[in-house]
């Protein structure tokens, strides 16, 4: 089973792109950046949006070796979980502290399913990812004793560097963590596709008895990918969680998982550039689309995908490459 | 964990199993021939349902006898499936079939998201509850229980029914010996001249009908809100993987399964309830990596 | 210094020793309600009620000349987005005094999230009593009563109209309200009633649209007394799919708030269950029916919605009598135009108010104290669906759990001899 | 002398019925090339997959360098120093033909750090001669879907060679590509395998090939080696001419 991130293969570019790449992605952080002071209304909505592409960039690291999860939010409610229970066990708990336990339990749930999933492909493979998540879904939302049940717990806000802060700052702080972890992870996960172990693992999209031919498991191959994409939404789930001080069922619901592919692909599937913009974009027109529309953003977010779908299977990345190429041509005619 | 509670609990899963095979069948049929996973299966399933409890809450406002919510749910289920299935595979489907599976997932999924708007706009979001046919039928009582004839008898006999016929279809007769060799090898039933557009179409209306069918059955048994298409496509989900991708008899029997494994959890540990179908799936997928009934491919070189 | 500032002229004068707010041109209100979803059949009468009350107050000229502004949140869409809009709404000055929530989970939510940004926050409807029993809040109130005297009511009516039942089932929604109302309702049967028989305990998911399997095991077991607290739509599918199969029959329901879903569930509530109203609403109230202002808005609320007024409407009237009391009384006790929002806060303490029942009050630990309404259902006829007879309204001091202790406790406390004390008012319909 | 390179031992393998491999016993000397031939289905290519562990013989051994590999899944029988290439290419279809070779040598090295990129790896300037050494050095950056049958047939063995193997196990290595250039291939082939001193097994079906690159050759008949020897004696026995290369022909 292959996937669109064939197309998403970034072409010899053409002359100058890489320059223009780097300047679009330093005016895009930067813009980001500016955001409590120019928009500070839109600062939550923006922290979320971070957070929710953390946890997309690790679907996009599994389509990048064909395979497609429909229960990833399994780690991204695994992470945020572990943040509220660990704040209910120390009061005091830092927010490092959170983040690192969060990612480590998400992880660690990575590698407890990760080789059991493995071993499956395609459908089955994307299936069984919901399975998991729906098992977990299953044991937050009924053993309400254990994990407060429906209502989810609540994640009172955390220390920061042993400082109690107010919300004010406390959220700014947050927010440029999560501008932090968007730009470290972001990096990682680039140059981990352009290693060896993450060109070994994106082989297994176009030929995995090459690879085993090559004396390499494919299984630990896809494992290997598979843990970076259970620590990317683990660390999308502790700042999600965090942001909103409650954690809920819901993080591990699958129509969750589904929005994160939906959110891949919109964005530009295999792009991490693509997974923050289709997390922005997805969150705006979730939130700001009742304003004018009504109670209609499903309906619009599903039109959207379809035209990228039908019309720009690379995505939203896609078109702005492609724009930024013309560009980039008709200087060098001019 | 006495006898009658034994039989009471074969009773519900059995009537439980019912309603989510006939669910299921649609997503198996769709799977076996087009290989897509149709989460969009889910609004057909709910629309079905609004459809139903509206036509019949029409007829019986005009005074005609509950009995003729039965026929109308025939007709809910083959508007459901003429109405959307058709468009959804003519208009959108039939433009990806070249594009990598994930795309094809992706577009059921946008589907589904905007088939749960269309339903809040035209039905919105209170509940609505019609039973007229569930009580057209009366109760039955065993062991002290009393059972609604509807639920332990109609549904099952509709199941078995839909099963066999679906059976007899596809395999005595000629549209049905066309859907199975486009299953098979599209590229090889091309090339004989079949159709495989007009199959695949056709396949899609089919698929789609039994969704809403399910809808329909399902309806006088709960009340309609939105969400319901949601729970019910991750059980199919459930079933069809679990059963081997495109196996329909498999699909009886994993929703048998899973209906009897779900009721019992009721019994015995109740939390686990929503818990017991997924672990089953684990479970079988553990032991028989492509399915109860699914073949591994034999990876060629 | 005090009895100067009493003589009102003289203070006008004076530069004020409070910072009183200036006048707004509007005071801006949210209320997060139930727009979707199963509960909405429970959310959405409420919102109708709000908006016809602030058309009430703004047509006689507001709070003080203040017109009030209110924006709906709605708590279907989940604890997340509830929570978001709860803070875009506050933080961008949209919102200064907010009515949350109806859901006891979300309320559990809210709660901190209001101390937090320090904005007025009224609980307009939900009822878990630990909110206020695990820590005390300054900017949180509640306007209507908690689990406590809700269930000791429902218990005392329970023991008085049907003493000798042995065995009883609990079917409760999975979420804070449903385990926190059984908690309470359990320890104080079991300490009125020790000899009674827990036979069945069933949690299922909020919103779950079939109750078949919990209805087939109910039948097995036989209890003689079925408990249920939940609300909506979850009640009236549990109620019908259980008339349907008879177990309406078999068992005596106890329903502590199904007065909210007597019109929806029209002939399938037979006669003979008991019924609960969390607090003395109910469309026909003995004592209230016939007061003109009562009269009017129920008159009001139908012509617009085309229902009869059921609980949630009374809280959001409680609601917003207890703002415009609170309001009255900070410009009173301060002698300013507006009052600061410390002003108004102080004002809640031992605030009093009536909405469309009997008066309620404030407590110092924020809680209302609210007199609670029990009837058994009848099919009398003047009504296409079920009313009450044999009403008790009792009353609410005596069944609040005291400031300070915890419910759970003072509950188990009590004995047989609580229930001959209480101050019970019967009507026969 | 040392063990043999690899040796079988009354190998049998069935499928439903049919006997693809029966009590096969044939050993490889390191630096003998082997060419094996016979008619299509006799069992060639399966052989070949037994050898690498793809399929497991219903009976018998197979051994390397001395040492039983029989049970070993093939990547661990790769790592032992066997590698192969395809009568179909086995490429990474979305990367070029370098980074192909590049993606060999890290599983080769088990290159572990996760943030290099790939291209500046030191082996690069190794592959580079090696895909010289296979005349595809022109289409080192061409994404392996723009190659010509030929190339990607050559980029294949480079990939097997990248693995510094001591057995190479090809299955047809100029089927599919034009006649005129099966001698140039197999030219640029030879000299490689010399160069890295690797010994080969392939299976061939053009016998002006066999002649002139073989070794040894083996028969191959219903499952068996019917017959063994050098080019000269093999090609002018009768059964030969009879039923294979009157077939071939």
């Amino acid at each position: 089973m292959d996937t669109v991130s064939s197309a998403a293969r970034p072409q010899a570019p053409a002359t100058g792109a890489p320059g223009l790449r780097l300047l679009a992605t330093l005016l895009a952080v930067a813009a980001l950046g500016a955001v409590p002071f120019v928009a500070p209304t839109m600062q939550l909505l923006v922290n979320l949006a971070l957070a929710k592409g953390l946890a997309v960039m690790g679907v996009t690291v599994l389509l990048r070796a064909g395979q497609v999860s429909f229960g990833h939010a399994l780690y991204f409610a695994v992470a945020a979980y572990g943040g509220a229970f660990l704040m209910a066990a120390m009061p005091g708990a830092d927010l490092l502290l959170l983040l690192v336990a969060g990612v480590a339990g998400a992880t660690l749930a990575g590698l407890l399913v990760g080789l059991f999933v493995v071993r499956y492909r395609g459908i089955f493979f994307g299936m069984l990812n919901l399975a998991f998540s729906m098992i977990f879904w299953s044991i937050l939302e009924k053993f309400y004793h254990i994990t407060g049940g429906a209502d989810g717990i609540r994640l009172p806000r955390p220390t920061v560097l042993g400082m109690e802060l107010g919300r004010g700052d406390f959220e700014l702080v947050l927010f440029y963590l999560s501008i932090a972890l968007m730009l470290g992870l972001g990096w990682f996960t680039i140059r981990w596709f352009a290693s060896p172990m993450g060109q070994l693992f994106q082989t297994i999209k176009t030929n995995e008895t090459r690879l085993e031919y090559l004396g390499v498991s494919p299984r630990r191959a896809l494992l290997s990918g598979y843990l970076l994409s259970a620590l990317l939404c683990g660390a999308g789930g502790v700042i999600m969680g965090v942001a909103q001080g409650v954690v809920t069922p819901e993080y591990a619901w699958w129509i969750r998982s589904g929005e994160m592919v939906f959110i891949a692909v919109l964005g530009g599937s295999g792009s991490v550039q693509g997974a923050f913009i289709g997390a922005l974009i997805y969150e705006f027109v979730r939130t700001y689309a009742s304003a004018f529309a009504g109670d209609v953003w499903q309906m619009l977010l599903g039109g959207f995908l379809l035209v990228i779908i039908l019309f720009a299977p690379r995505g939203v990345i896609g078109i702005v490459e492609a724009i930024g190429r013309r560009t980039a041509r008709s200087e060098d005619t001019r | 964990m006495n006898l009658t509670i034994f039989v009471l609990a074969l009773f519900d899963g059995i009537a439980y199993a019912a309603l989510v095979f006939i669910v299921a069948l649609g997503l198996t049929l769709i799977f076996g021939v087009m290989r897509i996973l149709n989460v969009a299966h889910g609004s057909l399933y709910a629309i079905g349902a609004y459809a139903t409890v509206s036509l019949t809450g029409a007829f019986l406002a005009m005074g005609f006898a509950p009995v003729f919510a039965f026929p109308l749910m025939l007709v809910s289920a083959i508007l459901v499936g003429v109405l959307l299935g058709g468009p959804i595979e003519w208009l959108l489907l039939r433009r990806i079939y070249d594009k990598p599976e994930v795309l094809q997932l992706l577009v059921t999924f946008a589907v589904f998201m905007i088939l749960e708007d269309v339903q809040r706009l035209a039905w919105g979001s209170q509940p609505y509850f019609q039973a007229a046919a569930l009580q057209a039928l009366g109760n039955v009582t065993l062991f002290g229980v009393t059972y609604t004839v509807y639920q332990l008898i109609l549904l099952p006999a509709v199941a078995l029914t839909l099963l066999l016929g679906l059976r007899f279809f596809l395999r005595r007769t000629v549209i049905g010996k066309l859907i199975l060799a486009t299953t098979e090898d599209r590229e090889a039933a091309q090339s004989i001249g079949i159709d495989a557009d007009k199959v695949f179409l056709l396949t899609f209306i089919v698929g789609a009908a039994l969704a809403g069918l399910g809808g329909a059955l399902a309806s006088p048994t709960t009340s309609i809100l939105p969400g319901m298409g949601a729970d019910m496509i991750v059980l199919s989900f459930a079933v069809v993987a679990t059963a081997g991708l495109g196996q329909i008899e498999g699909a009886a029997l994993t929703a048998l399964l899973i209906g009897l494994g779900r009721s019992f959890a009721v019994y015995v540990w109740p939390e686990t309830a929503v818990l017991v179908p997924y672990l089953i799936m684990v479970l079988v997928l553990l032991v028989r990596p492509e399915g109860l009934f699914g073949s591994p491919a034999a990876r060629k070189i | 210094m005090k009895k100067l500032l009493v003589t009102s002229a003289l203070c006008a004068a004076l530069p004020m020793a409070a910072s009183a707010a200036e006048k707004p041109e509007a005071l801006k209100i949210g209320m997060t309600t139930f727009l979707t979803g199963p509960a909405s059949v429970f959310g959405v009468p409420a919102r109708d009620a709000a908006e016809i009350l602030v058309e009430d107050i703004n047509a006689n000229g507001g709070i003080n000349g203040v017109p009030v502004e209110i924006t709906f949140i709605d708590e279907g869409a989940g604890a997340e987005a509830l929570t978001s809009e709860y803070r875009r709404l506050v933080e961008s000055g949209a919102a200064e005094v907010m009515f949350a929530s109806i859901s006891s989970g979300n309320c559990q939510t809210i709660a901190p999230l209001a101390e937090d940004l320090q904005v007025p926050n009224f609980m307009w409807d939900c009822g878990t009593q630990k909110i206020f029993e695990e820590n005390d809040y300054s900017y949180v109130f509640r306007t209507q009563a908690n689990a406590a005297p809700e269930m000791l009511a429902a218990v005392a009516y329970l023991l008085k109209t049907k003493p000798d039942f042995t065995t009883i089932a609990v079917v409760n929604q999975d979420y804070a309200w449903g385990r926190d109302s059984w908690d309470i309702f359990s320890t104080a049967l079991k300490a009125m009633k020790p000899d009674v028989e827990v036979v069945g305990e069933f949690f299922p998911k909020f919103g779950a649209p079939d109750f078949s399997t919990e209805i087939s095991r109910l039948q097995a077991l036989r209890p003689d007394v079925i408990l249920s607290t939940s609300w909506g739509g979850d009640l009236d599918t549990f109620v019908q799919q259980a008339a349907q199969r008879g177990l309406t029959n078999t068992s005596t329901f106890v329903l502590p708030l199904a007065e909210s879903s007597l019109e929806r569930l029209g002939s399938s509530l037979p006669a003979g269950h008991i019924v609960g109203a969390r607090g003395d609403h109910y469309f026909l109230h003995p004592e209230r029916r016939d007061d003109d202002d009562f009269k009017a808005f129920m008159e009001k609320y139908e012509a617009e919605t085309g229902d009869v007024s059921v609980y949630p409407v009374f809280h959001a009237a409680q609601a917003f009598a207890a703002l415009q009391a609170a309001y009255e009384k900070a410009i009173a006790d301060n002698g300013v135009d507006w009052p600061s929002k410390e002003q108004l806060v102080a004002a809640m303490d031992g605030l009093e108010f009536q909405g469309l029942g009997r008066p309620v009050k404030i407590r110092e630990d924020n809680q209302g104290v609210e007199d609670q309404l029990m009837g058994t259902s009848v099919q009398a006829g003047d009504y296409p669906f079920a009313t009450l007879e044999n009403i008790m309204i009792f009353d609410g001091d005596e069944l609040t759990t005291p400031v300070g202790e915890v419910s759970i406790d003072w509950v188990g406390g009590l004995d047989a001899s609580f229930l001959d004390g209480l101050k019970v008012d019967t009507f026969e319909n | 002398m040392s063990a043999p390179l690899l040796e079988t031992r009354n190998l049998e393998i069935r499928f439903g019925g049919v006997i693809a491999a029966n009590d096969v016993s044939l050993t490889i000397e390191s630096g003998r090339n082997l060419a094996i031939i016979g008619p299509n289905g006799a069992g060639k290519t399966t052989f070949l997959n037994i050898c690498t562990g793809w399929l497991k013989p219903t009976r018998g051994q197979v051994l390397f360098e001395g040492k039983d590999i029989t049970p070993l899944p093939p990547r661990k029988i790769v790592r032992r120093g066997v590698a192969r290439a395809f009568q179909i290419p086995q490429l990474f279809t979305e990367h070029t033909a370098l980074e192909n070779l590049l993606i060999a040598v890290a599983a080769r090295e088990g290159l572990r750090n996760p943030v290099r990129d790939l291209h500046t790896i030191p082996e690069r300037a190794e592959m580079m001669h090696l895909l010289e050494m296979v005349n595809c050095a022109d289409v080192a950056d061409r994404t392996v879907v723009e190659l010509s049958e030929g190339q990607r047939k050559l980029v294949d063995i480079a990939v097997a060679l990248a693995l510094r193997p001591r057995l190479l196990l090809m299955d047809e290595p100029t089927s599919g590509v034009a006649s005129s250039q099966k001698h140039r291939i197999m030219e640029i082939l030879v000299e490689a395998l010399a160069q890295a001193q690797v010994t080969s097994v392939f299976v061939e079906h053009d016998m002006g090939i066999v002649e002139k690159y073989a070794d040894e050759v083996a028969v191959w008949n219903a499952g068996n080696v019917q017959l063994r020897g050098t080019p000269a004696e093999v090609l002018e026995h009768p059964d030969v001419i009879r039923d294979v290369i009157g077939e071939v022909a």
